[in-house]
Formats: structure tokens, C-alpha cells, sequence
């Protein structure tokens, strides 16, 4: 059978660096699969390279059965993948909705500018920004800012969607209403590969769980296995911590910097 | 509207204007007063200025009887082709001058002859050389200057007659308009004497180093190096030769010496360069204009500008008299019939003889040779007149 | 070989007027973030400066050199802190056109105080000969003022406090100011610095350039190309450059002609900012 | 919710249609208004526009500063020039070096595009010298030094005066079409995303590089048509002339007084620019430039946002040269933490590219 996205033995070196080292693993249609790992593992490097924002150093990546290890971030987007930033990247001086609108046009389907706003609005309504439309983006709140985002990102019409630590800096409240809203957007069938800090929300969300370290994936499965995988916890926060981790299994919003 | 104000502003000017121009004749006189030609525009400046006193002081040009009062209307064209055309534009359509000079060199000479002539203005030209400006049948432009090929010529028959062992030939020149032009006559005078050119080549007009030109001037030994561009060009590659040792029997520059700045700014190193110019103060001549004599105009320029005068203040105040004197003879300010006067005309000025050719230049002239020596300009040539022999220059 | 030697020698000497001219320039470019139109009326102004002092009162260009290297860094200082700071972080294109307007009032200036009259201060001080290979002493002082410049700069940009404050500055303005130090007055006595450079290159190059306002773009045009062969807002970078385009434009003046030195100039330029736009010797520039 | 009560009106500002569409009538009633003086003025008038509205392309929508407009007004002049003197028609000369030299930007265009901030700006001012170094040396066809004359259009002063100033304004008109298009099209949006953040352009499907060179190649365009009229119109070129670094300098100075990437801030900018430097050089023969450069540094210091008020830094936020962690946070609040700290990684993954 075909994978969605298929990522065989990738690797990226910057200079000495190794970024991603042989990195392999598939995800399949209709998934929500966390990534996770310490500061510096790999991580963004990772969705860098899916996106076509870097080009691997050696490995392929297989989308929808086709190669795109060498594809540029603009045939990505228009092949269906899309993401939102760790560090959100809008148009700053462009109004909430051209942002969106932008994402409908160049990646998604719209046909046209003003098809293109429609849809965006759409989007805007669906993420909750919908009366913030016509600010610039600049005005937003860092939490609109995140959602603003992920509209964009949902008005390319992706099949896969790229998280990248989307509820960094949220608050409990709004990690619930944009957990709510990633729910619905994997009910729509996109399939989500979300690089997080948060274990509540990989566990909650996630079907499945990688883990990088200094660039490798050391481990992969449901959540619970991996979080209790004796490398992952060595790896992830030292030895130090692993009974305390064990003690709190189920404790919330650990944020570890 | 800005324009309406400014369109109104300047018609009710033009309207003045025009009623005052019944009794004084205007003469458009483009200036490059900045950019790279500024500092020719200030000696025509000085020349202008020195010919319109001195017609007013005599209660102006006569005009089929009747004296007026002469204006000269002038403005800057920032060495700019565009500006200059834009300038010819205003000078004939809103200051509504009578005749006009023309810019500082051949190039932008071309493009104001290009207005001039549409509208059917006398241009009088006082420093293009080039024939490319007068081959293209304009029948309104005249020249003060002889052609360049001219130049060449007279000086290259004299030095081959007085230095027989001159066999080779450098030539150096700028490329530009008229130095161009001038290091082309000098290939073909120099075939037609029979000299080999052992070195030919041309620089760039932005060109701030000779090293590597007069590195190889210096390996190929030849009996007479000739240089040609304007005044900052020749200083720094007289400066070069100096530096590198670089030296033969003659040495030639155009402009060269032709330029008081070029002694004052070499010095000794300005001895014994030979050069040719289309006047030079020691060339005496007396006439009937408004100067009286090549001395009377060198000794007022000297006051006025406090520097000696060169070719180009010369021409400039000459291409003046030229049209002084086609006005009087033709008795109208009707600027057709100025043009037919201008065609026919045969004086002697202060700055020698004018008589326009077909294609509107001055031809028939003997070109002053001259060399500097002991930190003085000499006169080598017409024959008549000659102060010193020729020198070697090393 | 002798040949070699010299066009290797006059491209060296070349080298070494172009770095003069290009010092400043970069200082400028790289801490302020301003290319400065008016780089090339200061290294003017500077030789009049020198000829007429020369000229009229009799003083050495060499002892002048340091009172018109006086005289700009105060005039820099005051343009900086008057009008330029108080756009200095708008985008280059805005800065550019302001010291375009301000060139345009200091060429003119100059035009009508001094005339364009070429003026040269005739100081011929000869060259060394070292068998047939020809060194003309001005050049040879050209060359050291050009490695004294960038020395005294790249010592003053290390060690000295008003130095590490320039640097500071040129790393992240931001934090340099939190860190309480005023930043517009460095950037003053920078493009002060900066027009003291130029105006002592201008006071040497009067010996063997003759001075004119015609040049004065064409001064900035070298002042450009050595910048960018160098690494923008690189010092030793102006030094490097500078000599780099001596040399090219001695081999291709030598090899293919005068016309073709320029041209050669403005294409390895290109080529490098396409290919290398960091310079010869810039790291990640001062990004 | 009805989301078209939502979606903003199309930025098409009618009045202003209008405005603009008088401004060019009263242009183009010049020769029957006034003397051929103003006739040339409104001929000058329309070419900066075009020249202003081209460099808008580039300079204004896309954010790269360039200087490359002499080069292009250039390249039209000697091509038109070259093929007139070949005996093609002046009208069909004026077509082939449009055409020409959008052409020659296209190729150039992908390569210089390459570079951003300071690195184009200085690239695209070499591409003017590289230009006037080739048009010297190619004397064969260009006359080098000397120049080349063009042949004179045949007629009077008031016929030529016509020619020329409904060529330019025929072209300032096309330009202005074109930028109207632009401006409302895919083409337009995906150059202000590109304006804004490159980075992100390319990661929402805009294929930047094409779109850059577009916009390159639009800039440069009317920029040959501009520059082969030119070349007719004064009859004779020669490479420092054509090739002017002043030209280059003025265009887009006008572009900016008038306001940056908007469809009439380019026109306002270089009718009022042009008006102010003839007035100003009319009226003083030996501080022409000195006043001129005075005005311009107050225009400067106290208007930095150009004649319509628009703010220039909405448009122009690209902080030159790029620095990650300010392109970033443009605009955004100084001390997201976040934000900041993570910016060093957004670096590395940009270097890592190209």
C-alpha cells in the first residue's frame, strides 16, 4: 500500500552539523502523529526539509508516491503540504484576510483574488478571527497570531499539515480551543504531523508518536509506549527526571526548555 | 493646479519679455556651469561676458541702422544632453532668443543644432570640431573651430620636416567625441608621413589610472608619443610618464598645453610638450570687431578671469563676433537672412580668420603649433610668427 | 619578468589610492547601513582643501592632511547628527536619497567656491627605481596612509571604548542602546571618521591627482566596486579590495587595453556579488 | 454571516481614475495650451511617470531596491537607435526595443534577482556600467565614444513637439494600464507578499523567483520604449548620456516622494519632482542643483512618506540588508521571547538553503 508521506533515511548536515541523521518513517492518510523531542533535535530541520525549505544532505522523502526531496517550499505548497511556523511568519503590513487569502491563491484552489478572499473568510470563521479580518496582522495577539496561521495554512488546502509548536506560548484555555480545532481539521481528513512541547496535547491528539534526538529517531509508537520508552526518557530529560516523570504520567503541560 | 499657476506665471513673463525685445537682441548662450564640463563653461562665461560689455558699452549691434542692445540669456544644461536639449527648447520657444550659441563640445552641440534647426535658429558654435556634428546637412549651424583633421595635419608635415629621425608613433587617446576623433586624424597624418604606429589605443572616459598604458608606451620605444583627452586626463598621464620614466623625442598632448591649467599643473613636468590648439594669444591678429586686437582680448580676459585665455574663451567671444558681424551685414534681426550672411561671411577678428565652409566649419585657418618651454607656451608655427625651434622633449 | 613586476607593482600602487578612497566608505556602509553619495565631494573637498593651503599659505600636504582630516570629521559629525540620523534606520533607499540631496549642495558649493578648474599640488617627489621596475614615492605614501587608515581603524574599532562602542552598534543597535550606549553620537563620530578618511586621501591625492568636482563620481564609483570586491562594511575588506582592483585593472589594462579595465572591474563585481556577495574577505558581513 | 458585507472594497480608487485621466487630457492639450516649451515639459513629464510607474514594478510592489533603470532607458535608446539607423521605421524600432530589452532584463533578471537588500541595489547600479562600458567598446555598432546620431524626424518644431510628447504619454499609459492590472491581479498580491516576507511568499506557493523576474522584466520594459523615443526624439546618443547614474537616482526619488507601491504615488511623485527641478532650474543659473538638493532633503526629513501620505514603511518593511531575526519580528512586538530566541534557528534554516 501507498503512504502519504513516505521519509527514507534522511539525512542533513549543515558544515559538521549533523541535523537529521538517517531519519526514516511513514505517515499515513487521516493521522494526527506528534513529533517530539528535546530543544535542538532535529525537529524543525525535519519539516524544513519536508517542506522543501532545505534539501536533504542524502535519503528521499515520498509524497502521495511521488519524490519531492528536491522540491522547492512553493511546489510543496501546491502539492498539498502545508505548515505554520514555530516563529509565526506573516505579511505584516497585509490585513488578516489577504494573509489567508494569499495561502487560497497561490497554494489552495481559488481561482481568483476575490474567490480567494471568500474562501479565506471561511477559514477566518472557521479559526475564530473572523472579526479581526480587515486589522493588519501586526495588530494581532500572539494567540491570534498562531491561529492566523493556521488559516493560511488550511486555505492551501493541504493534505498534509506541518504544526509546528502551534501552542507554544498559549495558555491553557486557548491550548483547549486550538486542540478542539485540530480535532475538527483531522475530521476533515487532513492529516497532521505535529511537532510539540506539550505532552498533553501529544497524547491527547496523537495516534502516534516519533522522537527525535540530536537528530535521530530513537523511538516510535502510540503515545503512552514511547513516553515510557527508557530511551526516550534518558534522552528526553535526563536521567534525573525519569522517576519524576513516571510519578506525574498523566500531569499536564510540562514545558520543558 | 501646480502647472496652471505656473503656466500662467511664466505666460504673463513671456508676455513682457516680448514686448521688451523690440530693442534688444538676445542671444541664447547654453552654460555646463556644473557637472563634468563646468569648468569650460566659466571661461566661455568670462568670454561671453566680456563681448556683450563691450558691444553695449558701444551702444549696442547696428541693425540696418538702428543700435541695439544685446542679452544674453544663460543657462546651466548641467554637461546633460537632455537638460541641453530641454534648455534649446526654452531659450527658443520661451525666451524667444534671436540666435544661439552652442554647449561646450561636439556631442551636445549635435543635440541643441538638432532643436535649433527645426526652428530655423543661427547656432554658432564655438567649440565643435568633430564633422560628424556639421556633416549632417544642418543648415543653420556654424563653427568657429577648424576641423580636427587639420590640426593633425599641419602638426605632423612640421615636426617630420624638423625632427627627420621620428620614425615611430604612440598614440593614446580618450575615448570620446573629440579626442577620438583626434587620435583617428593622427592614424591617418601619421600612415600618410610615412610614420609606423607602433602603439594605438584608447581609454576610457571615466579613466583614472595610465600605469598600465604607459608601461607598454615605455617598451615600445617610440619617437613620439601622442596623448589626446582634456586637461585632467593629460596632467595625470604626464604625470604617469614621469613616474615611470616614460620618454621620447616629442611628446604630444591635445588639449594639452592648449590649457593654462596644464602648465600650472605640472610645472616642470609640462616642458617641452608639444601640442596644437586652434588659437593662442601669441598669434596676433587686429581687426575691426568690438576687441581691436588678439592682445587687447588677452589682456581683458587676464583681468577678468585672472587666468590666461585659451582656445575656448577665445572661440567663444569670436563665435559671438561671427554673429555680430553677420547682423550688421545683413541689416535685420530676420534670422534666415542672418543665415545667408553668416554662409557668406570672409572677416579677420581678433581670433583670426572666419569664413564658414559648406558644411558650416571655419577651414581656412594656419593652426598655431605650440610647445611649452621653460614653463612658457611657444609658438612653433605658422611660420611667420614662430617664437622658438623645436625642442626635444628629452 | 622585469614587465611582470611592474604592472604588478602599478596595480599595487593603483591598489593602494583605491583602498584610501574606499576606507571610509565601507566604515560607513557598515555600521550606519548608509551607502553615503557623499563619499566622493568629501575626498574632493579635501584635496582643495590641501591645495589651497599648499597653494596660498605654503603648508605641506602632508602636514595639512591632518588638519583637513580635522576639518571633515567635524563636518561628517555635524551632517550625521543634524541630518542623516534622523532617518538612519529608514530603509537604504530613503538614506541614499537624502545624501544624494546633501551631495548635490556640497558639489554645488564647491562648484562655485572653487571652480572645476583641475588643480594638482606639483609636488613631484619622483619614484624609486629598483632596476627597471619604476615606484612613484606619492603612490608609496598613498599606500602606506591606505594601511595606515585601515590599521589605525581596525586598532581603534578593537581597543579603544568609543571602538567597541561602534562595534556594539554595528552588531544590534537595539542592544547596544539598552546597554546605555547613545547610538546616534556613534554613529556620528563614525561617518565622521568616515569623512576624515576621505578627506585625508583627498589631501594625498591632490599630489598626484589633479583635483577637480568632475571627479567626484567617479570617486564614489571606485569607492562602490572596491566595497563590494571586499565585503561591504568590511575594513580590511576596502584594503583587500582596493588592492585586488588595482592588480585586475593593471593585468587587464596591460593585457587587453585601457577600455577594457572598467568593464573587467565592473563584471568580476557582478560576478562575485552573485557568487560571493559577502566579498573576498567578509564573513557573514555584519549582518 | 454574510462574509461579503466582510471582504474589503477593491483598492481601484475611482476619483482618483479620474483625476489621473484629466492630468493626462490636460497633457496631452499641452501643444494647443501653451508654447513648445511646455510641450517638451508635459513630453518630460510623461516619461519620468512611465519611468517612475516602471521602477514601481520592482522598486515599489516587490521591495528590491533597484537602480537599474538607466541601464534599461539605455538599452532602448542604442537598440532603438541601431535598428532606425538600419532604416526600420521609427515606430517599429520603438516596438523591437520594448521587446529587446524586456527580453535582456528577463535573462538578467534571473540572475541578479538572486541577491536582496544592498547586494541587488549595488548590483543593478554595476549593471548601468557594465551597460555604458559595452556601448564605448562596441564601436562597430554603437559609435562608441562618439556616439550615435539618430536620423531627425522630418517636419516642424510644433509637429516633432507632438510626436514625441503623445509617444510618451501613449506610453505613460500603458504603463499605468499595466500597473492597474498588476495591481489588482495574482501578480500584484503574490509581489507584496514577496515585499513583505519572502520567505513566507515561497512557503504559501508563490514561485518567487518567476515572480520576481516578472516584475524585473516589467520594470524594464517600458523603460526600453521610454528610452528608444528618447533617442529619436534627441536625434543623437552617446554612452554617458544613455547610461546616466543621475537618471537612476532621480526615478526612483520621484516613485518615493509620490509613495511606494501605489498605483498614482509614482505619478505624483515624478510630476512633482519634474515641475520642482524646471522651476528651480529656470529660475537660478548657478545654485540650480545646490536649491534642488535642498529640497530634496527637507522632502526627506519632513515627508519621508511621500506626497500621498502613504506610509512608505507599510510597504517598504524590508529591512536591508535582511537581518533574519528583524524580518521576523517586523512590525511584531520587540520583546516576544519566543520569538527571539527561536529566531537564530529560522537563520540557520535559511543559510542552509540556496
Amino acid at each position: 500500500m501507498s503512504h502519504l508521506l513516505e521519509v527514507r533515511n534522511l539525512s542533513k548536515s549543515f558544515g559538521g552539523l549533523q541535523a537529521t541523521k538517517d531519519v526514516s518513517f511513514t505517515l499515513e492518510e487521516g493521522e494526527i502523529v506528534g513529533l517530539i523531542g528535546p530543544n535542538g533535535a532535529g525537529k524543525t530541520t525535519l519539516v524544513n526539509l519536508i517542506t522543501g525549505v532545505l534539501s536533504p544532505s542524502a535519503g528521499s522523502i515520498v509524497f502521495r508516491g511521488r519524490d519531492v526531496s528536491r522540491q522547492r517550499p512553493w511546489q510543496a505548497a501546491r502539492s498539498g503540504l502545508a505548515r505554520t511556523f514555530q516563529i509565526v511568519q506573516p505579511f505584516p503590513q497585509m490585513t488578516v484576510l489577504e494573509n489567508v487569502a494569499a495561502g487560497a491563491l497561490f497554494a489552495g484552489a481559488a481561482s481568483s483574488r476575490a474567490q480567494a478572499e471568500r474562501e479565506a473568510m471561511e477559514h477566518l470563521e472557521f479559526v475564530g478571527l473572523a472579526d479581526q479580518a480587515l486589522r493588519p496582522a501586526t495588530a494581532l495577539t500572539l494567540p491570534s497570531r498562531k491561529r492566523l496561521e493556521l488559516a493560511k495554512s488550511l486555505a492551501m488546502k493541504p493534505k498534509l499539515l506541518l504544526l509546528d509548536e502551534v501552542n507554544a506560548g498559549l495558555n491553557t484555555a486557548e491550548i483547549d480551543k486550538a486542540l478542539a480545532l485540530m480535532r475538527t481539521i483531522a475530521a476533515r481528513g487532513i492529516t497532521i504531523l505535529l511537532i510539540e512541547h506539550l505532552m498533553k496535547v501529544v497524547t491527547s491528539l496523537s495516534t502516534r508518536v516519533l522522537v527525535l534526538h540530536h537528530g535521530e529517531l530513537i523511538s516510535q509508537g502510540a503515545p503512552q509506549a514511547v513516553l515510557e520508552d527508557p530511551k526516550v526518557v534518558e534522552a528526553y530529560l535526563g536521567s534525573k527526571f525519569a522517576a519524576r516523570l513516571a510519578a506525574q504520567a498523566q500531569e499536564t503541560g510540562v514545558e520543558h526548555v | 493646479m501646480r502647472l496652471k499657476h505656473l503656466l500662467s506665471a511664466l505666460a504673463l513673463g513671456t508676455l513682457a519679455i516680448a514686448a521688451h525685445a523690440q530693442n534688444t537682441i538676445k542671444i541664447g548662450a547654453p552654460l555646463a556651469l556644473t557637472g563634468s564640463l563646468a569648468d569650460e563653461a566659466k571661461k566661455q562665461q568670462v568670454a561671453y561676458a566680456m563681448w556683450r560689455d563691450r558691444v553695449n558699452a558701444a551702444g549696442g549691434i547696428n541693425v540696418g541702422g538702428t543700435k541695439m542692445k544685446v542679452e544674453l540669456v544663460e543657462s546651466d544644461y548641467q554637461s546633460n544632453a537632455q537638460r541641453a536639449q530641454q534648455m534649446a527648447e526654452k531659450m527658443i520657444s520661451q525666451d524667444k532668443v534671436d540666435f544661439m550659441t552652442s554647449p561646450f563640445g561636439s556631442g551636445h552641440t549635435k543635440v541643441v543644432a538638432g532643436v535649433a534647426e527645426r526652428y530655423g535658429v543661427p547656432v554658432v558654435a564655438p567649440s565643435a570640431s568633430s564633422e560628424s556634428v556639421f556633416d549632417q546637412g544642418y543648415k543653420y549651424l556654424f563653427g568657429t573651430l577648424a576641423p580636427n583633421g587639420g590640426l593633425v595635419q599641419t602638426m605632423t608635415k612640421l615636426f617630420t620636416q624638423q625632427m627627420p629621425n621620428v620614425k615611430t608613433v604612440a598614440i593614446l587617446g580618450r575615448e570620446d567625441v573629440f579626442p577620438k576623433s583626434m587620435a583617428v586624424s593622427m592614424q591617418e597624418a601619421a600612415k600618410a608621413a610615412g610614420l609606423t604606429i607602433v602603439h594605438d589605443e584608447l581609454y576610457p572616459v571615466g579613466n583614472l589610472d595610465f600605469s598600465a598604458s604607459m608601461s607598454k608606451i615605455k617598451a615600445a620605444k617610440p619617437d613620439w608619443i601622442y596623448v589626446t583627452g582634456y586637461d585632467k586626463d593629460l596632467i595625470l598621464a604626464r604625470k604617469q610618464m614621469a613616474d615611470l620614466g616614460v620618454t621620447a623625442p616629442i611628446v604630444t598632448m591635445v588639449t594639452g598645453p592648449a590649457y593654462p591649467e596644464f602648465i600650472n599643473n605640472l610645472g616642470k613636468l609640462a616642458d617641452n610638450v608639444t601640442s596644437v590648439t586652434w588659437w593662442h594669444q601669441a598669434t596676433p591678429y587686429t581687426a575691426d570687431d568690438v576687441f581691436g586686437s588678439t592682445k587687447a582680448f588677452h589682456d581683458e580676459y587676464l583681468s577678468r578671469a585672472k587666468a590666461e585665455p585659451d582656445y575656448v574663451g577665445a572661440s567663444s567671444a569670436a563665435a559671438l563676433v561671427a554673429l555680430q558681424k553677420a547682423i550688421e551685414k545683413a541689416g535685420t534681426l530676420d534670422k534666415a537672412k542672418v543665415r545667408d550672411a553668416l554662409a557668406a561671411l570672409d572677416i579677420t577678428t581678433f581670433y583670426g580668420p572666419i569664413k564658414f565652409g559648406a558644411n558650416g566649419m571655419n577651414a581656412g585657418r594656419e593652426l598655431p603649433v605650440i610647445q611649452v618651454q621653460s614653463g612658457k607656451v611657444v609658438l612653433l608655427y605658422p611660420e611667420a610668427i614662430k617664437q622658438a625651434e623645436l625642442k626635444s622633449f628629452n | 619578468m622585469e614587465t611582470y613586476i611592474q604592472i604588478i607593482a602599478n596595480g599595487l600602487m593603483l591598489g593602494a589610492l583605491y583602498a584610501c578612497i574606499a576606507v571610509g566608505f565601507s566604515l560607513v556602509w557598515g555600521v550606519l547601513n548608509v551607502i553615503n553619495m557623499l563619499h566622493g565631494s568629501f575626498i574632493v573637498l579635501g584635496g582643495y582643501l590641501a591645495f589651497f593651503a599648499w597653494a596660498q599659505l605654503g603648508v605641506s600636504p602632508f602636514v595639512m592632511l591632518f588638519v583637513v582630516a580635522a576639518a571633515l570629521f567635524l563636518l561628517g559629525f555635524l551632517i550625521q547628527y543634524g541630518a542623516i540620523n534622523r532617518v538612519v534606520s529608514k530603509p537604504v533607499l530613503l538614506t541614499l536619497t537624502l545624501t544624494f540631496g546633501l551631495d548635490l549642495i556640497l558639489y554645488n558649493f564647491m562648484n562655485v567656491v572653487f571652480e572645476a578648474t583641475p588643480r594638482r599640488i606639483t609636488l613631484d617627489l619622483g619614484s624609486l627605481g629598483i632596476g627597471e621596475v619604476m615606484l612613484p614615492y606619492d603612490r608609496l605614501l598613498a599606500m602606506l596612509l591606505a594601511l595606515a587608515m585601515t590599521g589605525i581603524l581596525y586598532w581603534v574599532l578593537r581597543s579603544s571604548r568609543i571602538g567597541r562602542a561602534i562595534v556594539a552598534v554595528r552588531m544590534d543597535r537595539d542592544a547596544a542602546a539598552l546597554m546605555g550606549i547613545r547610538v546616534n553620537k556613534v554613529y556620528a563620530i563614525t561617518f565622521g571618521i568616515s569623512a576624515m578618511m576621505a578627506g585625508a586621501c583627498g589631501a594625498l591625492m591632490a599630489v598626484v591627482y589633479p583635483i577637480t568636482t568632475n571627479t567626484t563620481g567617479l570617486l564614489l564609483g571606485k569607492a562602490f566596486t572596491i566595497c563590494v570586491i571586499g565585503g561591504l562594511g568590511s575594513v580590511p575588506g576596502a584594503l583587500v579590495g582596493g588592492l585586488a582592483l588595482g592588480l585586475i585593472e593593471s593585468f587587464a589594462g596591460t593585457w587587453l587595453g585601457a577600455q577594457y579595465a572598467i568593464l573587467i572591474g565592473s563584471l568580476l563585481m557582478l560576478t562575485l556579488l552573485m557568487v560571493r556577495p559577502t566579498g573576498l574577505i567578509g564573513k557573514r558581513g555584519y549582518e | 454571516m454574510s462574509t461579503s458585507a466582510k471582504l474589503p472594497a477593491r483598492r481601484g480608487l475611482r476619483p482618483a481614475h479620474f483625476v489621473f485621466l484629466a492630468w493626462a487630457l490636460l497633457l496631452a492639450a499641452m501643444p494647443f495650451l501653451a508654447d513648445n516649451y511646455f510641450v517638451r515639459l508635459a513630453t518630460f513629464v510623461a516619461m519620468y511617470s512611465a519611468l517612475a510607474l516602471s521602477w514601481n514594478f520592482i522598486g515599489g510592489y516587490t521591495g528590491y531596491p533597484s537602480f537599474a533603470t538607466a541601464a534599461f532607458v539605455g538599452l532602448g535608446s542604442y537598440t532603438g537607435a541601431v535598428l532606425q539607423n538600419a532604416g526600420a521605421p521609427m515606430v517599429v524600432a520603438w516596438v523591437c526595443a520594448t521587446l529587446f530589452t524586456g527580453l535582456v532584463a528577463a535573462l538578467i533578471g534571473a540572475a541578479i534577482l538572486r541577491m536582496k537588500g544592498h547586494y541587488f541595489a549595488v548590483g543593478s547600479i554595476t549593471l548601468i556600467e557594465v551597460l555604458h562600458q559595452v556601448a564605448s567598446l562596441w564601436s562597430s555598432v554603437t559609435g562608441g565614444g562618439e556616439g550615435l546620431n539618430v536620423p531627425i524626424l522630418a517636419g516642424g518644431p510644433d509637429f516633432a513637439g507632438r510626436v514625441f510628447l503623445y509617444a510618451m504619454l501613449v506610453t505613460m499609459l500603458l504603463v499605468w494600464a499595466v500597473t492597474l492590472w498588476v495591481d489588482r491581479s495574482k501578480l500584484g498580491f503574490g509581489l507584496r507578499c514577496i515585499s513583505q516576507n519572502e520567505d513566507a511568499a515561497d512557503m504559501v506557493g508563490i514561485q518567487v523567483n518567476r515572480y520576481k523576474t516578472a516584475a524585473f522584466t516589467l520594470s524594464a520594459l517600458f523603460c526600453g520604449t521610454v528610452g528608444a523615443i528618447y533617442a529619436s526624439w534627441v536625434s543623437y546618443i552617446s554612452p554617458s548620456d544613455a547610461f546616466s547614474v543621475l537618471l537612476t537616482l532621480k526615478v526612483p526619488a520621484m516613485a518615493m516622494l509620490g509613495g511606494l507601491g501605489t498605483v498614482y504615488g509614482p505619478i505624483v511623485g515624478a510630476a512633482a519632482f519634474v515641475l520642482m527641478e524646471e522651476t528651480i532650474w529656470a529660475h537660478f543659473l548657478d545654485y540650480n542643483q545646490a536649491i534642488l538638493g535642498v529640497v530634496i532633503v527637507l522632502l526627506i526629513l519632513f515627508l519621508p512618506g511621500g506626497f500621498l501620505k502613504i506610509d512608505y514603511r507599510r510597504l517598504w518593511r524590508r529591512p536591508l540588508p535582511v537581518r533574519p531575526a528583524a524580518s521576523v519580528t517586523a512590525g511584531g512586538e520587540k520583546g516576544d521571547k519566543a520569538e527571539k530566541a527561536a529566531a537564530p534557528l529560522a537563520t540557520f534554516a535559511r543559510e542552509g538553503r540556496s
